[in-house]
């Protein structure tokens, strides 16, 4: 399984993304320069955390145009997993690969924080690890993370099932109070309709070991490591 | 040739930041404000051309990058020379 | 040629004194053109040239076992073990952020990370020191000041791990911005900022030059008047996202060998940068042409490009025939670099614009040359005392409690730090919120722990004490996480010197300082100076010498955190307890206070403290550690509960006369930790205390929710929880 | 009535956010942009008045919260009732 790691200007998740999938997975890593023009080869696209471009203007705006985004929908569009992050989420909604928008937080803050995550999709190849119903303890760590999509669209995604995780409490409950940024719906990370291309704000790869925190991120590492063939063949 | 190009949030979009805006003025004794929203002004210069030209492209940045039509709309004005209203 | 062929006026704008311009008149012999005047105008004001605080600086000690390099770099150096040292410094942007706070303190962590890549080290942790006036008036500076730090260490992507707020009268006009970063470097990897090698290409690289902040090291030096906006252009805007790029750019070229020398460019902008460069090697010069310094703005003239101070932007030394390599490495960042000169032998920093000469001083004379300023210290009026004995007896423990955990400078920082990114770089394995951070040094076992300290509340009491208590404090913030002490750097921040009294409270706090750090075995490794902190005509800030300090664990798997970790554990207190009132948080919100002694301090003691924590920590006795600071016992108790979750039941406190129960309570003796040690481990504790010598005794049992000392009070975990949360809004 | 407040960055200023959005433009084959700066657009609706002392009002606002004068400039509209351009 080979994880390829894009890096735009600004980029700062990068290598703790790599430091998982490298030395903590065990997985073959390639780092992804935003101005190349192939993908390595690689069997999952992560786009990682930080402030491409500055994120001026609006979040992963900028970012949506590099060169590399080209072959990421067309990875996309074959079945290849692609795996977007805090600002690679919110890349992923500009370029259109994700529905939706991230807002700004409606503390208008940025929070950096533990959440926990229910997870509502255990069939995905980013999820397989995960047992159903699953709380996942994660930090968030953004400014703009507050999920928005249009009433009509909203509904779409409710019902094809596309939300994957959700901000709740302990317990599993989705209630306002967990959620840290007024996302709609409590959502804190979607998927496309074919189930390939992931957008969380959450960092899975800041609990991914125990002296960390946590490690319910690395269940969500292992999954793709070990079910990205699912998608691949289908 | 300069365009001016105003971006504002959707009306069904939350905007936190005018709402925060709105109680800061009210906090400040301007109880006369019943609204506020906040968007983004964005000035570009332009190399002189031809307007019907010049709009076209602009409009084109706003729909490709200066605006997000999930969540803003836009509109702009052009003007041949720069002077400052 | 005589003072009168310069207007005085023009010589106050660059803020240089008629005996200084007669200085150099004579060293020049020849009367300074405008650049040259504005270049040493900048050099030689305070903030460049430490003319002031020199003399008193040298008493601070600034060598020891790792030191690899000390102060008179960019930032200070120490070896951490297996190849790696770690690089820090602290600094001050107190003005720009008075002024405008969100910038100016974005501008200041931008200016400080600038400092530790200079080194060739990867910056890995930030830490911001700040002090504002009371609350609510002070809010809007408390926010931005926050929202900036936030907004350029986020962006960048450097975990900020630690700080400290506090709130206090003195500040209100004059708040106090002190950021420090931390890095990593290979020791074999460390960069030096010297000019060496004639003819080797000086390249400016990163943003491009405006007229950004000209004179803003002169204004640093001065007390900010009431026409505070005539000079308000000297406020810039920070480009995270650029220095972003610069930094990874740095990184990329400090692995090759096309690079003698990085330096950044900070207050006083080329000048200093080139200046400083070529004055720390012997003969060396510099010749550079301000026509090919890539611009933001039209029509800036040489004396503008000298004096900028636009952010981002690095000089870099490069091997003469090398400087495409440089470019290509800043091109694949989308960065510009331009060659504007070359190292010479000369001793001399020659200035072009295009063909015309349009300065040229001896490197010496803009680096060394400013006569250093005697000024006399002479202690004020010792401020009234405390009679302890006349204060009234302790009413209700657990309402003073709940008072003390929401007055503003006790409460939970979290609602800061939660605004600041702590967690990238995957390396902080003991967050913000209890003592000191903890980063982890990827692919090894070794464990940094960082903090910043000082109370300037005590050193306003008394300068010399209140100095060793900050280190003091720093260090037991260390060794609370497992860690040793290893190096400081300082940031002093004080009002206008040339009060006797202030420059009195100057020479004590720094041979406090210098005290401490000889006794701790802390030696300084690099530091700040901030003087003229006294703006609007009070009487200026309490003299705050702030602290920051690094130390190393050899296995960060034994860590400590400051909460307490499991029910039933035996919950103690390390030290021992003495009727120190003056200068408390209690004296203070309970009584109002501010008066007396601050706390006692024998850091023979301390030392011995330090060694039984450690000792402890190394043989795994301890679940969590916690020093006693401002609040005292019964406040670091409660933190420890509620940052672990847990309550904790004691007997009450009976203190053994003279001891007061107030004292015992909320005193803020020195030398204290609170730690807990699962029972099986407490006769070994005890054992260890023994043969440390020093005083341990139990405080009560972890588990429940609730803290009770059996009659004297009962205050559930939420409620305290409410109290302490207060601050977030 | 609605004040249409458009806050920029004083001219002499630093925008990085300008600058970056240039390039990006520039990257995307606008290559006619020769300059862009971002700032502000805050649309504040006020109850009904007279003009003279809504502008009035509104300048204070700009003052006192809207625009950060150390590093901004600001100008607005007044319009009587609500209708976009
Ligand atoms: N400005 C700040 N930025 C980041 N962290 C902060 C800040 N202020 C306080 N903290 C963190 O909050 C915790 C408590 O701070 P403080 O009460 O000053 O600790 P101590 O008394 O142990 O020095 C520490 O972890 C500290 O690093
Ligand atoms: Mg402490």
């Amino acid at each position: 399984m080979k994880f390829g790691v894009v890096v735009f200007p600004g980029t700062w998740s990068d290598r703790d993304c790599g430091w998982v999938v490298d030395q903590v997975l065990g997985h073959e890593l390639t780092y992804l320069w935003h101005k190349d023009t192939d993908l390595g080869g690689c069997d999952c696209v992560i786009l990682p955390g930080g402030f491409a471009y500055g994120d001026y203007l609006r979040t992963g705006a900028i970012a949506r145009f590099a060169p590399i985004m080209e072959k990421v929908g067309e990875f996309a569009d074959r079945g290849g997993l692609v795996w977007g992050i805090c600002n690679g989420f919110q890349v992923l909604c500009e370029a259109g690969l994700l529905p939706g928008a991230l807002i700004r937080n409606a503390s208008l803050e940025f929070r950096c924080e533990w959440t926990n995550l229910l997870v509502e999709r255990t069939d995905l190849p980013f999820t397989a690890k995960c047992g159903e119903r699953d709380v996942l303890r994660v930090p968030i760590a953004h400014g703009e993370g507050s999920y928005f999509a249009d009433p009509a669209t909203l509904s779409r995604i409710e019902q094809r099932g596309q939300v994957v995780f959700r901000y709740c409490d302990a317990d599993g409950r989705v209630v306002p109070s967990a959620n840290p940024n007024g996302s709609l719906h409590n959502i804190a990370g979607v998927i496309n309709t074919r189930g390939n291309v992931l957008g969380m704000m959450p960092h899975p790869e800041r609990c991914s070991e125990a002296e960390l925190g946590g490690t319910d991120g690395l269940k969500l590492f292992r999954s793709v490591a070990e079910n990205a063939f699912k998608v691949l063949v289908s | 040739m300069i365009a001016r190009v105003i971006v504002t949030p959707k009306p069904v979009v939350n905007d936190p930041q005018g709402l925060t805006v709105k109680q800061g003025l009210g906090a400040l004794g301007f109880t006369e404000v019943t609204d506020v929203r906040v968007g983004k002004y964005i000035e570009v210069k332009l190399e002189d051309g031809s307007e019907h030209e010049a709009r076209r492209r602009v409009e084109e940045m706003c729909r490709q990058l200066l605006a997000n039509h999930v969540i803003e709309d836009f509109h702009f004005d052009l003007e041949q020379e720069h002077k400052r209203r | 040629m005589s003072i009168k062929s310069v207007d005085e006026r023009r010589l106050r704008e660059v803020a240089l004194t008629p005996d200084e311009y007669r200085v150099i008149v004579e060293q020049l012999k020849r009367a300074p053109n405008e650049v040259e005047l504005g270049m040493l105008g900048v050099l030689w004001s305070e903030h460049c040239s430490y003319k002031s605080s020199k003399a008193l600086l040298r008493r601070l000690p600034s060598t020891g076992p790792g030191v690899v390099q000390g102060p008179g770099e960019n930032a200070g150096a120490v070896e951490i073990g297996q190849g790696w040292s770690v690089v820090f410094k602290i600094e001050s942007h107190n003005h720009p952020s008075a002024i405008e706070p969100y910038q100016g303190a974005a501008t200041g962590v931008g200016g400080i990370i600038r400092d530790v890549i200079a080194m060739g080290a990867r910056p890995v942790a930030l830490l911001d020191s700040l002090r504002f006036g009371p609350l609510p008036e002070s809010r809007h500076h408390f926010e931005g000041v926050v929202a900036g730090v936030g907004g350029y260490g986020n962006c960048i992507g450097i975990p900020t791990v630690g700080g400290e707020v506090f709130f206090e009268d003195c500040y209100a006009s004059n708040p106090l911005v002190n950021a420090m970063c931390v890095g990593l470097v290979r020791t074999d990897h460390l960069m030096r900022a010297r000019a060496e090698g004639a003819g080797n290409s000086l390249m400016l690289v990163g943003a491009d030059t405006g007229r950004d902040g000209i004179h803003g090291a002169s204004f640093a030096s001065v007390e900010l008047d009431e026409k505070r906006s005539e000079r308000r252009p000297a406020v810039q805007v920070g480009n995270p996202f650029l220095e972003k790029c610069l930094l990874e750019a740095c990184m990329d070229l400090s692995h090759t060998d096309a690079v003698v020398a990085i330096q950044d460019l900070g207050a006083a902008g080329l000048t200093s940068a080139v200046a400083e460069c070529a004055g720390r090697v012997d003969g060396a010069g510099a010749r550079i042409d301000v026509s090919r310094v890539p611009r933001r703005e039209r029509e800036m003239t040489a004396y503008d490009v000298m004096l900028s101070e636009s952010q981002e932007r690095m000089l870099v030394v490069v091997r003469r025939g090398r400087e495409r390599e440089v470019e290509t490495i800043f091109q694949a960042w989308d960065l510009t670099s331009a060659v504007i000169g070359e190292v010479t032998d000369d001793g001399q920093l020659t200035v072009f614009d295009g063909d015309d000469q349009v300065a040229r001083v001896p490197v010496r004379l803009l680096t060394d040359g400013v006569p250093m300023r005697r000024l006399v210290g002479l202690p004020p009026e010792p401020p009234y005392g405390l009679e302890v004995d006349a204060l009234p007896p302790l009413a209700d423990v657990g309402a003073t409690l709940l008072r003390l955990l929401a007055s503003p400078n006790l409460a939970s920082r979290r609602g800061v730090f939660r605004r600041y990114d702590h967690m990238v770089g995957d390396s902080t394995v003991v967050a913000p919120g209890g003592d000191a951070a903890v980063l982890r040094v990827k692919g090894t076992r070794l464990g940094i722990a960082v903090t910043t300290d000082g109370n300037g509340r005590y050193c306003h009491l008394d300068p010399h004490l209140g100095a060793q208590l900050a280190v003091a404090e720093a260090a037991r913030n260390i060794v609370a996480t497992g860690a040793r002490p290893l190096a400081v750097t300082d940031c002093l921040n004080f009002a206008n010197p040339d009060r006797p009294e202030v420059y009195w409270e100057l020479e004590e706090a720094i041979s406090g300082l210098a005290y401490a750090c000889r006794m701790l075995e802390v030696p300084v490794v690099s530091g700040n100076v901030s003087l003229y902190n006294d703006s609007g005509g009070e009487s200026g800030i309490y003299p705050t010498p702030v602290v920051g300090m690094v130390g190393v664990m050899d296995d960060y798997g034994k860590r400590l955190g400051a909460g307490l970790r499991a029910e039933g554990d035996f919950v103690l207190m390390i030290g021992s307890s003495h009727n120190d009132l003056g200068g408390s948080e209690y004296l203070k919100v309970e009584h109002g206070h501010v008066a007396g002694r601050p706390p006692g301090l024998d850091l023979t003691r301390e030392r011995a403290v330090h060694r039984l924590i450690l000792s402890a920590a190394q043989s795994g006795y301890l679940h969590s550690a916690h020093d006693c600071a401002e609040g005292g016992m019964l406040v670091a108790l409660a933190e420890a509960c509620l940052l672990g979750g847990l309550g904790v039941r004691c007997p009450a406190m009976r203190p053994e006369p003279p001891l007061r129960l107030d004292a015992a309570f909320f005193g803020e003796s020195s030398s204290r930790f609170i730690v807990s040690v699962p029972s099986r481990a407490m006769p070994e504790m005890q054992s260890l205390a023994r043969r440390h010598n020093v005083e341990l005794s139990l405080l009560g049992l972890a588990g429940g929710d609730i803290i009770e000392f059996e009659g004297q009070m009962k205050v559930s975990l939420s409620d305290l929880r409410t109290a302490w949360e207060s601050l977030i809004t």
